[in-house]
């Protein structure tokens, strides 16, 4: 594996560069999808791939997600290392029922003999101005979905990290990507550019004293963002991205509630039955007698994902979260 | 039981269950496109038809190019073009009744306007301003279907819920050759045939999925073939010459209204722009196949037959041309001027009421907006 | 519509009379799915209607889960009511996608002009025996899925009065049918055998004062059970059946809970993402005042459904859930 | 750009893209179903494979016997019966190589047995005792599949992947008549057809999908007919016909391993025991029927042919019964033992290291089960 020196990138550099080093690291790895070969799937993630390894290891198949899905299947109980692209959160739907009763079960049905190392990556959520069934947060599909694990990075850093965590990862792995971070650029590592994640743990973004901000993918720069903004209202906020949501990383959350006391849950899928209601009930089981307040939740609303010219409203954005931060009975401290 | 007492029911024959049900013959496409203009068969088309179909063709070019064009303002979020195959999109829409359904893909947006849909409210999806712009009911248009071949079992079931109310109504669903991979397709193609629903499937087969040729897409003689799989017919025609695939489709309409039940047509023709604006095209295509289908154009065919037969001259080609433009115009201008959303909107129609829970969301967007009017966070 | 006098009965009878009364009052409602016509469904809930109104308004549809939802879809476009049978849990993915991108969506996505009058039956849950994909709780999907009403039965009465309700709201209901209550018997509301219960209300099965079982479907007889065992050790339980998931009734629950103090979500679905989460969360930012411990779980645990000489480990049983109240932190009362 | 500069374009031809990419003759099955039993082809099978699928066969029918009697005594959880489809279970399993995979369907049990399975360990999932109860790579067997057709594709992916690797494996999936209308089975047929894929799909049209017949489940000629739509042979053979079901299977098999592509067989057969023992058919079908198919029973006649040909005596016959009433009695003492399952075994392989959320599950479980132990709650 070749460690250049790397500048600025993109997530979506990034991405690449973690495939790319998958698939020269072991060929056991496959790249598979709708259009990911010759045109370098639409948000160019597998770029360069197929012309590097080759179609057979980048593969353009038809157009039938249970089918990508179902057949990476069988290639990994022949030893493959599948990475699937599902091109956007709601057309991995199609795959549903070869998600759940195949892919998250099959290292259980066979009491351990079939294991399935099969990287499903879905670029997911909202904040791009795509039209319907383009903006889905599908998250808690996949968590109520026990033998997935359930991954999504925030920095460019953990997309290259993350990533080749997942393709290692000798079980399924749901891989979303926000799509809406994929031109966001940071300096990428520049020590260990290509240092692997290990996953299920989050991190504490930012430190503070006043408050936690639980969050994960599309949400960590807004809730960086409001942590800033909350200083000039005297708030000193902990910001904390979870990395992975299955599993969970109780004890570095838990650690952060019980410092601060209070905490906000931030995401942009659904709140009803999304993931915030799982995080803001362990939370609240862990630490209840540290807890101020009850533990809120910031999330897109119960609707489905709204059009472009009105998505603005929908998504968590600064002045929500603060408003939520707000609500967190300050008075009753003093 | 041995097999000495059982000699007498020894019968070498077929499986009691077999019979040959169907011959399969009648169902199987012919081995060429079914073609029209430039044929001896052209001589007996409606010259009327003609006329209709190279007035709209010329008038779908041109909001297609407009549409691009508004891409480019940023009035359009994304616009699919489907220059190239407008003979397919206004022949479907030309090919049905008033009382029948059509229920388009994502691409459709032609065949969504030619069958009376404003063309603004044709595109309200493509301009993110609302998903479906049109009212389904007001055309008999289905929303268009972004989400590949689902809307093909929902024309199933409309066409088949018709028939049994007693309706003559025949549905028309359209899908790319990419969208035949999708399991919707086999299921909806099933029900169809089981049912002997008047439904009509048409498959554009323009080349690609995005990116990925047929060749990646199926391996079968033609997409047609698939018809015999469901025991319905397949037709295969040329999907660039609008008389042949109305001729194509007319014939399948009136066979399902008359109960002899579904067909699906494969009409091969060719995407000449990329799959969207937001697409590059010269990733996975040269220019050399873009060239061969340029001189396969729809409204060149049509155009030429036409004045061939002296059924058009430069002042007809001249008028449809300035009607396409009027029509471009108050496209441009309408499409110009801001929608005006309320974003209190977006609980309205969730549910027929909205729940407790929306309600409370509800409260609080309009206090978010109420406080941001007055400056501010708070 | 004949009303009948009442005997004991299962709810798989209450559901087949509610389906019969629903087509014979309104011919715009057809039954759907595999085997409902001549055979009358696996559970038999069916039973009956082929003959009474004809196999155009019963019809057993070829084996396609997602064509029978989508072509469901479809004819509700046309004005009839669907009500549609997905033969098992695990067998209802195949048409996630129909469900998920527009079955829940389309009257949103059409403003309104588009509503889908849907009834989706699906018999979840374990606890009878069955082989893999038989016993799936997948409530935590149909709850995550704005646009889709998530209702579900306790008992015999509301097993009629919530599917007639199912069937006559405009709007697409998952109906979601316990299994192992199907041969549950009571005398059915003597008085009101055929009464419809509007959908969105919870009810207290069991008033008590020391804490609130909060539960539905298959685990409210468990929890009644354990509200008895309770007695003994001084424990007044009281039990909320909540009956429907969305809406959610939080009216009912948190004025429950404000007067108990102290909660037990308890659902046999898997606790991590599932419903229970949602529900202590929003319990919590309702109650958090009145609160003398966190809102506990019991669920299913965190793994594909057990094999049947195995679920009974798996299920929330009485002993599992007075161990979770014992840990509402009694002392701290005192 | 006018038309009368457009003049020297102007050609009369099919689309640009159009070549009839193969001919669809060969890929149709015969109208007949392909039969060798008590036909001129018998006397060119080996002798020494009929007797093997003989005695395999009367093997077969015994175990579906002892199974279901297994059932009734609370032994299995359920037992969907093969009886009646023995010869395809058999010659599925006897077509293959060693090397090569099957994939079964939940009904094939037989399939794995002749595979190599222990019949316990292929009764497990029945039993309740775990999901699949025996390792797939031990004899290349996948678990059965009940999700419908959801097998399919793995077949096809793993094929695929031999293929890469550059192993002459060929898989071997099989579903039923009602499997064939799910999207699954669309989506695999397709992807093996693109691929090229060294798999062969055997559909056993046992005329039911637990109720529902043929006739509501499909329209097509044959489901053989499917076939040509994916550009792959179809072929059609009568699944009682032992010598037959192998014949096709092995071509197809042999077809497969050298490069030439999948096929899809549909075996014509019967279900002679009700869907499951908690079935009961008689709700939907009529004793003629079944005694039609009794006829036509598929040791019937293999055993015909075999006695005829003086192949086989009373002797033999005495001799495979005896063989499989030891299989049977090995099988009935085994399963009456009761098996040994240990409850914390349901956190081990959820995911190859417990996450800390199950480890706590686990330590839970274990304290109830120790206070359990102990008696009493607490
Ligand atoms: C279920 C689903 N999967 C993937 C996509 C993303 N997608 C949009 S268009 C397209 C290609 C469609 O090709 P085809 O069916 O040939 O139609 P065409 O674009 O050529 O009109 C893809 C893959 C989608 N819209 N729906
Ligand atoms: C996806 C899915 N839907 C429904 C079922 C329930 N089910 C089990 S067997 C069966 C009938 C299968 O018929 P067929 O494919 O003809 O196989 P056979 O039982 O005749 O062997 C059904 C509907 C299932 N197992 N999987
Ligand atoms: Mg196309
Ligand atoms: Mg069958």
């Amino acid at each position: 594996m070749t460690t250049v020196a790397v500048k600025p990138a993109t997530m979506a550099q990034a991405l690449t560069r973690a495939l790319r080093d998958a698939m020269a690291d072991d060929p056991a790895v496959h790249v598979m999808g709708e259009d990911v070969g010759t045109l370098g799937g639409v948000f160019r993630v597998t770029d360069g791939l197929a012309k590097e390894f080759g179609e057979d290891r980048c593969t353009d198949t038809p157009l039938a997600e249970a089918g990508i899905l179902g057949t990476a299947v069988g290639m990994a109980m022949y030893g493959l290392r599948p990475v699937v692209e599902m091109q956007f959160d709601a057309f991995a739907y199609p795959a549903f029922e070869q998600l759940a009763s195949h892919v998250a079960k099959m290292r259980n049905r066979t009491r351990g003999a079939m294991p399935l190392p099969i990287t499903i990556r879905v670029p997911y959520g909202g904040g791009i101005g795509g039209v319907e069934h383009h903006s889905d947060s599908s998250e808690a599909y996949y968590m109520a979905t026990p033998g997935l694990h359930v991954v999504t990075p925030a920095t460019v850093a953990d997309a290259y990290g993350l990533l080749r965590a997942a393709i290692a990862s000798d079980d399924p792995v749901v891989f979303l990507e926000p799509k809406r971070l994929y031109w966001s650029k940071d300096a990428w590592n520049p020590e260990h550019p290509t240092a692997v994640e290990p996953i299920g743990r989050a991190v504490v973004r930012r430190s503070g004293r006043s408050a936690t901000l639980i969050t994960y993918g599309p949400s960590v720069p807004v809730c960086l963002e409001a942590a800033e903004a909350a200083q000039a209202e005297g708030w000193d906020l902990e910001v904390v991205d979870l990395r992975s949501l299955v599993p969970f990383d109780d004890e570095t959350v838990a650690a952060s509630v019980r410092r601060t006391g209070r905490a906000v849950v931030v995401h942009e899928s659904g709140g009803f039955g999304g993931p915030g209601g799982e995080i803001a009930a362990r939370v609240t089981e862990r630490c209840f007698h540290h807890l101020e307040a009850p533990v809120l939740r910031v999330a897109g609303f119960d609707i489905p994902y709204p059009p472009p010219m009105l998505e603005r409203h929908h998504l968590p954005g600064v002045d929500r979260i603060l408003d939520a931060v707000a609500r967190l009975q300050w008075e009753a401290e003093g | 039981m041995t097999v000495m007492e059982q000699r007498g029911a020894y019968r070498p024959s077929p499986p009691p269950a077999w019979q040959p049900r169907m011959d399969p013959a009648p169902l199987l496409p012919d081995a060429e496109p079914h073609r029209v203009l430039g044929t001896e068969a052209a001589a007996k088309a409606d010259p009327d038809l003609l006329r209709r179909l190279y007035a709209q063709l010329v008038r779908g070019r041109r909001y297609n190019a407009q549409a691009t064009a508004l891409t480019k303002q940023g009035r359009l979020a994304v616009y699919p073009s489907s220059t190239g195959q407008e003979a397919c999109e206004i022949a479907a829409a030309l090919a049905l009744e008033e009382r029948d359904w059509l229920f388009p893909s994502y691409r459709d947006t032609l065949a969504v306007v030619a069958r009376g849909v404003d063309p603004v409210e044709a595109l309200t999806l493509l301009r993110g301003d609302w998903h479906t712009g049109y009212d389904p009911y007001a055309h008999r248009v289905a929303p268009l279907s972004t989400p590949l071949a689902t809307q093909l079992p929902h024309a199933v079931g409309l066409a088949h819920a018709a028939r049994l109310k007693g309706d003559d109504v025949v549905a028309l669903a359209m899908v790319g050759d990419g969208g035949t991979s999708e399991g919707d397709f086999h299921e909806a193609l099933n029900f169809a045939a089981v049912w002997q629903a008047p439904v009509v499937f048409l498959v554009q087969n323009n080349g690609f999925a995005i990116s990925v040729p047929l060749a990646k897409q199926t391996a079968a003689p033609s997409l047609a073939h698939k018809a015999v799989g469901y025991g319905m017919r397949g037709r295969l025609v040329d999907g660039n010459d609008a008389a042949a695939v109305h001729e194509v489709l007319s014939d399948a309409v009136r066979h399902a209204r008359a109960g002899g039940g579904p067909t699906l047509i494969e009409a091969v023709t060719y995407r000449i722009d990329a799959h969207t604006n937001a697409d590059d095209a010269t990733r996975y295509r040269g220019d050399a196949e873009v060239a061969a289908w340029r001189d396969h154009d729809p409204i060149l065919l049509l155009e030429r037959e036409l004045t061939g037969r002296e059924l058009l001259d430069e002042e007809g080609i001249a008028a449809a041309r300035e009607d396409a433009e009027t029509m471009a115009a108050d496209l441009r201008e309408r499409m110009n001027r801001d929608p005006r959303l309320d974003p209190l909107d977006i609980f309205a129609h969730v549910y027929a009421e909205p729940t407790p829970q929306l309600q409370e969301q509800q409260a609080l967007l309009r206090a978010e907006l109420e406080a941001e009017q007055e400056g501010g966070r708070r």
